[in-house]
């Protein structure tokens, strides 16, 4: 529980001390974890919650009826309470159980897609979106001849929000926006693009895959219809992501995957599907990834999501000012609104080769696309250097990095 | 004076915590489903039928002197105990009580741990379907 | 590394102390886990190597060029070829990652079902699938105007060869069965069935989720066309199973999740996917998962799938015996051939009670319909007690068990 | 008389074990690279392309007296430097030497460990394009 009172203070030493991975060496150098927006790292607690899990109650849930399967189930049902929570649904029957972000988005463009968009109908993302938020609803607009249009970005890297109202109109089936852009940092007004959508009562799918760790999150007050996001980039385990729907939207979508928990009886003839959330949670649960996320909705709230934001927008701040300073560097995306990553080129020199050289460094970016093809063509380069930060990373790691990349330059000049 | 709810969820847990073990307390919870009333054949139909994952349970409910009576049955022996435990606590009580019971003694007679399957054995869905009852009474009495 | 020369001792008191949850007690009784076939309980080889993973290199993989990114990649592609060993792949291209068994045969019916069934055309499925192998499916006949048709068992819970021979016609546009079943554990002769559909050129999936860790298993020389399983019922953990498909078919079938890892390049007007395997693994890769069955196969082949095979047989048959003798007690699935599953009622009894009262006595088995309703229909019963065991099992466990079940008739009559 | 493969490939690893750490290994890659020889302008096309995940190859080969000439250019500075060493090692063999070189010194000198991301930055696609024009010129060879 985060109490708005008592301002908790933030030690990033102390953090830091509770991520096992960060003190490993690589290259003879201190690891610099600069490739937050990929994966992120696990605390103690996470890691130390799947050993327990699998030491003491491993079982398969909801139809078990011996005590091992109780204690799971009870853990699993807590994970969906922990996770409404966290972002603010109205019910934990509002929780889908996914693999991840993609797997979210995928359900959504298939069950509630196919549903209600037609020919001749449209579907809205934006410039800035990852292949995931893309292809999607690339497939499912070609198979119903409906087509699929971009919302422009300025230079900066922000949604044209005039260019946006245009193109709201009775067509529309569906908006499906990132929250903060993964390559490069954009924080999106998406309560004000979710308004505008509801205003014509367009339906909106929110990709929180960069958001939920970084900035608080209440889905009730954005009025999001649909919120997708990835257990792993918020530092749980891998292999578990949440599609949040609204319940009115969940009870009249049809089933995705099928087979497993999200039957209620079968028989050849016909086959009865099971409530919400489980209609859509084909197979056997991932038990151990719902604790997983559960402990690390407990140590980001243990944190307090403000501090880590605050701390962040520190860090994130500081390593522009920084590497500004260096010749030839030229940041992409400079919204006024920014958290998470900073993305770069360095003029007349390869990001690839950046990238492997600050490796040697001890230092992990990402270079290329970053599964932004569309965003790179806006910006007419292949791809960028991706510096992206957590609640673990620190000034002097910053330092660290502006170092090694000075001297990458020089190395590869 | 007849019992308040919560006097007879302490009965029962009282007499729960004589049982050393489980095989104890669910013989004495089997005891309990036999010593049932015997359900109206004509009843048993689909109509009055909660369906749990893996039991089946039929309830039905009568208005007596501003009270609810309860009458249930299931095709477990353990859930037509548990039935009976319920009925004892809930069967006889006004409307208000029903609604408000907190059943408490399902925790502290550790039942809820060891049956925490409740979807399994319909314990939760007998519990929603008991209080559904209740408030559709309440809500008829004040229409009227 | 399985050497045919060398027979291994199999010491079951041994294997036990690979399995820490296994000295867990349950009511104060020592837990016997009868409850394989939902899920297997994990080696402490597992369980460390995702601690470990986590501790050490954790990261996104395959488009890193970092260190721990390097060596996450590794991992996850060394599983892909440990898979392709384990079953005898031609390639490990032909290993997709999956959720599960669910979402493999999920993949199966949407790429390939959707591409090759059309109005008027059948799909063979046998009267003993469990619910994940009949609903994908059912809604793909549903969508195609198709035809499900189901295989016959005996009595004794064997499919009817002749009636499946019947069966095969140029309408018949696959086939899909499981190897053994999770119900009643009838192991079926999936070679003869795979030669016989294939002499009418009907390609084969094989539902593997029981089989892999029971028996040996050889896509090739089955000559399955496509082959599913699940991680966490053969010790390793939750949220990654398998699809194999033979490439020649891979090739050729569209995406299934799109987003991420499966695509080669991607612009609003065309998007193009990477080859196989990755066209069909959207998302993340749950590379923690992949390093878990990876430690899991290895421990499945340290101690040898032949000696793993003859010890549950004997265990299977002591069961058999030991439970036969019990008045009132009616074995359901007498097949010839059978491992893994042992599935009874107590007549006048319902199997809920049965499984709650042993549950008292530490002993965890499953009751229900084991999401084969069909199945059970046939056997015109609601369901089963069923008591499904591993390479950990033991005899003295199946003692406890059986002197459990009748202090619990003797309660419950 | 010319150098074997084998013989090449340990004159590298004999070079790079000089290097203390990667940075220096990186610069002596980065040089080898420009000094390679300058890439043929029309032969920057499409077709000539081994397309790495985040750089960009491009290979011609010649026929020079029964070996096989490589040349080779990238958009990125160090796969350059890897192409020279590549080139170093394989131009001028004969196509049974190239098919059958295992090439260790990649993994001899930590490249490998340190380029596993093979996908990211070509290297494996380009030894595989390089061996496949080896194959196609003995194919030829055996068929006149
Ligand atoms: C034969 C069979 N097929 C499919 C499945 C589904 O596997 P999963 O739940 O791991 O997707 C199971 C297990 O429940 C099974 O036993
Ligand atoms: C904005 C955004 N959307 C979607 C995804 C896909 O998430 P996942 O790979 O976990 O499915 C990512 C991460 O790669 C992302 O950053």
């Amino acid at each position: 529980m985060e109490t708005a009172l008592v301002k908790k203070i933030f030690d990033v030493d102390q953090v830091r001390k509770d991520f096992p991975i960060l003190s490993r060496e690589v290259n003879g150098k201190p690891l610099v974890y600069f490739d937050n927006a990929a994966t992120s790292q696990k605390p103690l607690s996470v890691i130390n919650a799947l050993d327990n899990y699998y030491k003491t109650c491993n079982s398969n849930i909801h139809r078990g009826v011996y005590l091992i399967s109780a204690e799971a189930s009870e853990a699993y049902d807590k994970a969906k309470d922990k996770v409404k929570e966290f972002i603010g649904a109205k019910d934990s029957s509002e929780i889908i159980f996914t693999r991840g972000t993609t797997e979210a988005i995928n359900l959504a463009a298939y069950s509630y897609g196919r549903q209600s968009v037609t020919e001749g109908d449209e579907v809205i993302i934006s410039t800035m979106e990852h292949h995931s938020n893309i292809v999607p609803w690339q497939v499912l607009c070609d198979e119903k001849k409906a087509k699929l249009k971009i919302i422009p970005i300025t230079d900066s890297g922000e949604i044209i929000m005039d260019e946006y109202k245009k193109m709201l109109n009775e067509k529309v089936k569906l908006v499906s926006i990132c929250h903060i852009s993964n390559s490069i940092g954009t924080i999106n007004p998406v309560k004000e693009i979710i308004k505008l959508a509801h205003e014509k009562n367009i339906p909106i799918l929110v990709d929180g895959a960069q958001a939920v760790h970084h900035t608080k999150v209440d889905v009730q007050s954005l009025d999001a219809d649909f919120y997708a996001f990835s257990a792993h980039k918020m530092y749980g385990p891998m292999g578990i992501g949440v599609l949040y729907g609204k319940a009115e939207l969940l009870e009249q979508m049809p089933p995705y995957q099928t087979g497993g928990d999200m039957i209620s009886s079968v028989s050849f003839e016909k086959t009865d599907y099971n409530e919400i959330p489980m209609k859509f949670e084909a197979g056997t649960p991932n038990v151990e990834g719902a604790i997983g996320l559960t402990e690390a909705i407990d140590y980001i709230n243990s944190i307090g999501r403000d501090q880590i934001h605050e701390h962040e927008k520190e860090i994130l701040e500081y390593a522009t000012e920084e590497i500004e300073q260096i010749e030839s560097v030229k940041i992409i995306g400079t919204a006024r609104n920014k958290t998470g990553s900073l993305s770069f080129i360095v003029e007349g020199l390869s990001a690839l080769d950046i990238g492997i050289m600050l490796d040697t460094f001890g230092v992990a970016v990402r270079t290329g696309h970053h599964c932004t093809e569309p965003l790179m063509r806006r910006f007419k380069i292949p791809g960028t250097v991706r510096a992206s930060f957590a609640m673990y990373n620190t000034k002097e790691e910053i330092d660290v990095f502006t170092s090694a990349l000075r001297k990458s330059i020089n190395i590869l000049k | 004076m007849t019992k308040s709810i919560y006097e007879i969820e302490n009965e029962i847990t009282d007499e729960f915590s004589f049982f050393a073990d489980w095989q104890d307390k669910y013989e004495y919870i089997i005891e309990l489903g036999k010593k049932l009333k015997d359900f109206p054949e004509d009843k048993r139909t689909a109509e009055n039928m909660v369906k749990g994952c893996q039991s089946s349970v039929w309830l039905v409910t009568e208005r007596l002197n501003g009270s609810i009576v309860f009458k249930a049955d299931s095709d477990s022996t353990i859930v037509k105990g548990l039935i009976a435990l319920l009925i004892r606590v809930l069967s006889g009580k006004s409307s208000d009580e029903i609604v408000n019971a907190k059943l408490e003694f399902i925790d502290k007679i550790g039942l809820r741990q060891h049956l925490a399957q409740t979807r399994a054995n319909g314990l939760a869905a007998m519990i929603k379907q008991m209080k559904m009852y209740a408030i559709g009474y309440k809500t008829k009495e004040q229409l009227n």
